[in-house]
């Protein structure tokens, strides 16, 4: 069906205000009075603290006040499972730990303060490495971490935060079919999100009593929560005013330092500020985790894959305070089973405990790590078969019908039509333009996004209407979808559609920003919210009696007996559907036989996708995402000595600039079948997953060496070249 | 990080072993020490200034002798001092090894050295050559402390 | 940063008078890239600051005998476009523009960046390479070093407390030869080099054999470096592509990398010699373009 | 106390020695719109222009603009009338979180100023010091191609 406003590319709406600086960010939200906090860090991966003296930090002119753990509540902090103090109370688990936290009068003074402030550690033993961790007689990170609020149960070792495991058919029977076995090992970097945006949070607390927050948080309901449960507060003397997020990339759903900015408003009794450095950032934010994950495949001779198992090892860090999921693990573990048919697959997944920086959400949580594995492995499979890497795909690919690791039947799967149209987009089957040359190709495929969403709208006097909704804008341009959304249902023009954020006393609840769901679960919430205000205009259109009357005239006449025309929509979507989005992009690299250095000529991208509601928006998805999978290929690395994060700034971990992006090709294939609004599938993290693997199966190609490790430096490739047999 | 150097000190080994027992005496011979005072029969304080570029540290910290083997040759000791201005410090275990060498005795230091805060933020391999550097002197002096003339340059290696 | 005295004063002279007064608890300032991020990271803690922004006279890029004379206050953006150098030395033109990013070149000043002395820099690998000398002032006195003598060590300088750089002088090129200069950035563009080369070869007056050659090396020791050993390997000889790989390995020799995240140091040895021969490749041939008179 | 004039105000600021200029543009003079990133001069989101030169506001001193000229974000539109840089960055999807935008759009606008027709490989070369985390950089030279194209 054709739709007016759904499916066109209309810039940004609240672009005004972002190109002219005005958009206030949370750092950028200043009250009367307000002071600053900073935070004292560990210098010690691990360590029990004997002594904290504050006493000539407090002594500072400008000095408002030094807080210890000694001055706050005794609990426990999480997002799922609640391990993590607020600050460091008799132990230190990994360098950058917050131990003590000062506020000032301006942020230099507060720095100052932290210097003057003396910690005596005792140091203990440490372990950073995740697989040293888990050897018998590693010391323990937590003594019993079985019993931190929501630790899940299974724990094979006391180190070990969590197991999550996917599971079909029967693994060793499969490997019995198997006429060859394969396996191989594959390492993935610690690596920061790279939004631009430092955590930054302020609160404020009012002569009643009412805590007011603005914060970098992507899901303010959520938070409330949290914010109630760290400060033991009802939820009700909380509240999270929307601010605009400057990039989140699943790094922006934590408590941060709120607490601290809490604790501090309170003993000060000014509103304080706290601003994270990019340091602090890449020392002590929530990166992806780093991965060790071992595939083993079973194929038959005729290409055929029947059974495979996977064994992920994720350096979690310190806490697992950082992780969302249920599971307390990475969703994207099941990615290990990849866009094939795989009738006995057996995925384990160990998120592990270390001395070193908690690790959190990133974009398509866990799955960058799985799918540079098992597109990596699926080239090098299709080498010792004598199959071209594509073909060996097109035999395996799955179909309607085949069960996926999660257990659901796929339905309106496209993989093979994704493949085909990469193929061809990227001249697949052309003879490469020189020697040094190669071709890669790698495949995903992503669910969409579930959780739940509360929309409300109004109509105003004037016959505009009012949208209502607690989702914060992450950057994504989900406010302007839904206004279209809004606009398309009831066939009014977009100006006539305003946003209107909430805050959280306006909904009970909304499971915010993240998992590729907003335009599903807050385009479903807008959409019958829509509807069923369309439906009150349509019988006040009878009361009045004037057919074809204006909004205006029966918002007016409604008014005139003292109502308002408004309708409210809670979307509930908890199982995720048996669609999903297929992606397949094609790398062309030149290697440098001299250095090693691989540049990207081109680069191709496929994706199968629903209903495009705002193309422009949808296209800024796959290019971000694709960019920020060309970075974690190539370039993004958070180098650690020791548990020390060595590149503690953004001229050591590098992000690709404008000047390192490659030739780029997309190609949608639209397929109505999403379950979001107007049949919309997800976007926003179908593109960052399968660069690497298509890159590293390029650089296979180009120069014949297989790197097993992300990322893919210039000097791995060079000593690479240089062990190979000539 | 952890790197091991060597320097000859041409002086019989027992000679440099007693010499090398008394801390205050050997503290005097590292470049920058600037005061050195026992606390008790193993532990002794002090204070160190050093330059990594145009980073000056003003180093206050401890030195503990955790383990003076004269049968082995053997001692190991544990240095742990911050910098009140900068915020930061640095963490030291050395082992000193005393091997007889044709001419006196070869100084073999392996250390297990953990730069700390915003000192370690500026470059651990730049403080690494520093070590070198801070060992040639140290070797220096420790030769003409002991009256010696050196009879070839120290040469620090890395494993 | 720390609270310090900040002082601009509006001539040279008496800003060596305040910078001799403070001595060591003093720092000169000019574009401040290097030393506020400095300050910000609480390495540093001046006393006092003397800017030089307002000094005049030192912003000058102006030919001198048989040299181009930068003053110490030109920016990095000023030398990359100044009509004067790119006429004269192309080569450090482009040096220049190979810096950082544009803001960072429009704020980093030519004697800043000598003084900061990080071995990770790309001017003075040029500067080297074309046997530049630094005009230093200090209250009531001068002196001239070759750049070579001013870098002592990692971020260390010969220069005592109360001196400033006030120019640095580039001799011309003789005739007959040809300059490059290669910046390897393997990551990203914006990044530091891994390795960073410049080369001048020049050739004797028939046009076949090398008179000199002069290597300088970026981001592969505690200094920025010449390269004695691949230099000795080209004077007075018949310059071929097995001799210009020759002067590559012997180019190993002299450098003594830190490991970083740009490399490990075994990589910006290998690196050294593949952009040695790369830097002189492209000398050489400028060289034969200027005795065949082609510009 | 120093003097400087942003965006054609002049203002008398009492600030500490150590002040940044973007501190002192964000918190002094309460012109948020220049934003901290990076800190170390890398990202270019503190970008704004001093006597019509682009640099990094955060490794720069307050100082340094005493007695000079500062463009910022804020300063850009006239009259209530947006840049063209500014009408083509909302057009053809030039940002997203819009953290980086102020800095995008005050470089590429210096680079119109200069520059009023550049190549693409010209965009990428002045651009390159801007740092963009949403878009992947596309949409943003193609913003940078459509403003040029724009202007009178």
């Amino acid at each position: 069906m054709a739709h007016r406003i759904v499916g066109q590319p209309i810039g940004r709406l609240d672009g005004i205000e972002k190109v002219s600086g005005a958009t206030r960010y949370s750092a950028d939200v200043t009250l009367p009075g307000l002071v600053w906090g900073k935070v004292l860090r560990s210098p010690l991966p691990h360590a029990r603290i004997i002594r904290i003296d504050t006493a000539m930090a407090r002594a500072l002119p400008g000095v408002l006040a030094v807080l210890t753990a000694r001055d706050l509540p005794d609990v426990l902090v999480g997002r799922r499972m609640f391990d993590m103090p607020v600050l460091a109370r008799d132990r230190v688990r990994f360098i950058g730990e917050k131990v003590a936290v000062a506020a000032a009068l301006d942020p230099d003074i507060a720095d100052e303060a932290l210097a003057l402030i003396d910690v005596e550690y005792e140091d203990l033993p440490a372990v950073v490495d995740a697989a040293a961790a888990i050897e018998d007689g590693a010391p323990l990170v937590h003594e019993n971490p079985g019993a931190y609020e929501g630790a899940p149960p299974e724990r094979p070792h006391p180190n070990v935060q969590s197991v999550l495991r996917f599971a079909l058919g029967d693994v060793e029977a499969g490997f019995r079919e198997a006429d060859r076995i394969f396996e191989h090992t594959f390492r993935t970097q610690l690596a920061h999100h790279g939004y631009l945006e430092p955590h930054a949070g302020v609160v404020a607390i009012d002569h009643d009593g009412r805590v007011q927050v603005w914060a970098s948080n992507k899901m303010p309901f959520r938070l409330k929560e949290l914010l109630a449960h760290a400060l033991q507060l009802p939820k009700g003397q909380i509240r999270v005013n929307l601010t605009p997020i400057g990039g989140d990339f699943g790094g922006k759903g934590s408590l941060m330092d709120l607490p601290l900015a809490y604790h501090l408003a309170r003993v000060t009794g000014r509103p304080v500020k706290m601003v994270m450095s990019y340091a602090e950032e890449l020392m002590a934010g929530n990166p992806r985790h780093p991965s060790i994950i071992t595939v083993r495949t079973g194929v038959t001779n005729d290409g055929r894959i029947v059974a495979r198992r996977v064994r992920a090892l994720f350096n979690a860090g310190a806490y697992a305070a950082f992780k969302p999921a249920p599971s307390v693990n990475l969703g994207g573990a099941g990615m290990g089973a990849g866009v094939y048919r795989i009738p006995h697959l057996a995925i384990e997944s160990l998120c592990v405990y270390t001395h070193s920086i908690p690790c959190g959400h990133a974009r398509s949580p866990g799955e960058p790590q799985m799918v540079f594995a098992g597109e990596s492995h699926m080239d090098m499979i299709a080498k010792e078969l004598g199959l071209d890497p594509a073909e060996f795909r097109r035999r395996n690919l799955l179909a309607d019908g085949d069960r996926l690791a999660n257990g659901h039947h796929l339905e309106h799967g496209r993989a093979k039509e994704t493949l085909e149209a990469a193929l061809k987009a990227s001249d697949w089957s052309r003879e490469k333009p020189g020697p040094w040359i190669g071709r890669g190709v790698a495949m995903t495929h992503r669910h969409i996004g579930v959780g739940f969403t509360n929309a409300h709208v109004r109509l105003e006097s004037k016959g505009t209407v009012a949208l209502v909704i607690g989702l914060p804008d992450t950057g994504t341009g989900a406010h302007l979808v839904l206004r279209q959304i809004v606009a398309e249902v009831l066939d009014l023009s977009l100006d006539e559609v305003q946003v209107e954020l909430a805050t959280t006393d306006t909904f009970e609840t909304d499971s915010g920003v993240g998992g590729s769901r907003v335009t599903h679960t807050g385009g479903r919430a807008a959409y019958h919210a829509a509807e069923k205000l369309k439906e009150q205009i349509r019988a006040e259109a009878e009361k009045v009696g004037t057919p074809g009357a204006s909004f205006a005239t029966i918002a007016q006449a409604a008014a005139r007996d003292g109502r308002t025309l408004e309708a409210s929509y809670f979307y509930d979507a908890r199982a995720h559907a048996a669609v999903t989005s297929f992606t397949a992009q094609v790398a062309e690299v030149a290697v440098d036989p001299q250095t090693g250095q691989v540049t990207v000529r081109r680069f191709t991208t496929a994706h199968d996708v629903g209903t495009i509601i705002n193309p422009l928006g949808h296209q800024g998805q796959i290019e971000g995402g694709l960019i920020q999978g060309l970075g974690f290929a190539l370039s993004e690395e958070l180098g650690t000595e020791d548990g020390r994060i060595s590149t503690l700034s953004l001229g050591d971990f590098k992000l690709p600039t404008v000047a390192d992006i490659p030739p780029l090709t997309t190609v949608l294939l639209e397929d109505l079948v999403g379950p979001g609004p107007f049949r919309a599938k997800a976007i926003g993290e179908g593109s960052i997953s399968a660069v690497a693997p298509a890159i590293a199966n390029a650089v296979a190609d180009a120069c014949g060496v297989r790197i097993l490790d992300l990322p893919i430096t210039a000097e791995k490739v060079y000593f690479a070249l240089r062990e190979k047999p000539a | 990080m952890t790197f091991t150097q060597e320097c000859l000190i041409p002086v019989a080994r027992e000679r440099l072993w007693d010499f090398l027992m008394d801390v205050p005496a050997v503290g005097r011979c590292v470049p920058g020490v600037e005061r050195i005072e026992a606390v008790d029969a193993s532990a002794y304080r002090g204070g160190l200034r050093i330059g990594v570029g145009p980073i000056r540290l003003a180093l206050e910290g401890t030195i503990t002798v955790e383990e003076a083997d004269r049968e082995a040759w053997r001692a190991r000791m544990r240095a742990e001092a911050n910098d009140r201005r900068l915020g930061g410090g640095i963490r030291a275990r050395l082992s000193l090894t005393l091997v007889p060498a044709e001419v006196g005795t070869r100084v073999r230091i392996d250390t297990d050295l953990a730069v700390l805060g915003r000192i370690g933020e500026f470059g651990q391999p730049v403080i690494r050559k520093k070590a070198d550097t801070l060992l040639e002197e140290f070797a220096r002096n420790l030769r003409s402390a002991l009256a010696v003339h050196p009879l070839e340059p120290p040469t620090p290696e890395h494993r | 940063m720390n609270a310090f005295d900040y002082r601009a004063p509006r001539s040279l002279d008496e800003a060596l008078a305040i910078l001799q007064e403070y001595g060591d608890e003093a720092k000169a300032i000019a574009g401040g890239t290097a030393l506020v991020t400095m300050l910000r990271q609480r390495l540093l803690r001046p006393a006092c600051l003397v800017s030089l922004r307002e000094v005049p006279g030192c912003d000058r890029v102006e030919a001198t005998n048989g040299a181009v004379r930068l003053g110490a206050l030109v920016t990095h953006r000023d030398a990359e476009l100044a009509p004067l150098l790119r006429e004269r030395l192309p080569v450090l033109a482009e040096t220049f523009r190979r810096v950082g990013t544009i803001r960072i070149r429009h704020m980093g000043t030519v004697g800043g960046a000598l003084a900061h002395a990080d071995p990770n820099q790309d001017p003075p690998v040029t500067l080297l390479a074309l046997g530049a000398r630094v005009e230093i002032r200090q209250s009531g006195g001068r002196r001239e070093l070759p750049l070579a003598e001013l870098f002592r060590g990692y971020y260390e300088t010969a220069l005592e407390p109360g001196e400033v750089i006030t120019a640095v002088s580039v001799p011309l090129l003789p005739p007959a030869s040809g300059a490059s200069f290669i910046k390897f950035l393997p990551r990203t563009v914006d990044d530091y080099a891994t390795v960073a080369v410049a080369a001048t070869v020049t050739l004797e007056s028939d046009g076949e054999r090398c008179r000199e050659a002069r290597i300088g090396l970026g981001s592969v020791g505690m200094t920025p470096l010449r390269s004695p050993s691949a230099e000795a390997q080209l004077a007075g000889q018949r310059l071929d592509e097995s001799l210009l790989r020759a002067a590559g390995d012997a180019a190993r020799a002299d450098v003594d990398p830190l490991s970083d995240h740009r490399g490990s140091a075994a990589y910006k040895r290998e690196m050294t010699a593949v952009m040695v021969v790369r830097a002189l490749t492209q000398a050489w041939e400028a060289a034969r373009r200027a005795v065949r008179g082609v510009r | 106390m120093i003097r400087l004039t942003v965006n054609g105000t002049s203002h008398d600021v009492e600030v500490p020695s150590y002040r940044t200029l973007l501190d002192c543009l964000r918190y002094d003079l309460g012109l948020t719109g220049s934003k901290e990133g990076c800190g170390v001069g890398v990202c270019g989101a503190c970008t704004v222009l001093l006597d019509g030169k682009m640099i990094s506001s955060c490794i720069a001193l307050a100082a340094f603009a005493d007695g000079r000229e500062v463009t910022t974000i804020e300063g850009l539109a006239e009259d209530e009338r947006l840049h063209p840089v500014q009408q083509a960055f909302i057009d053809f999807g030039g940002f997203q979180c819009g953290i980086c935008t102020p800095g995008q759009v005050v470089a590429a606008k210096a680079l119109l100023d200069t520059n009023p027709n550049p190549s693409e490989a010209e965009i990428r070369e002045w651009m390159l010091g801007n740092l963009c985390r949403c878009t992947g950089y596309y949409k943003i030279v193609e913003s940078i191609r459509a403003a040029a194209q724009a202007r009178p």
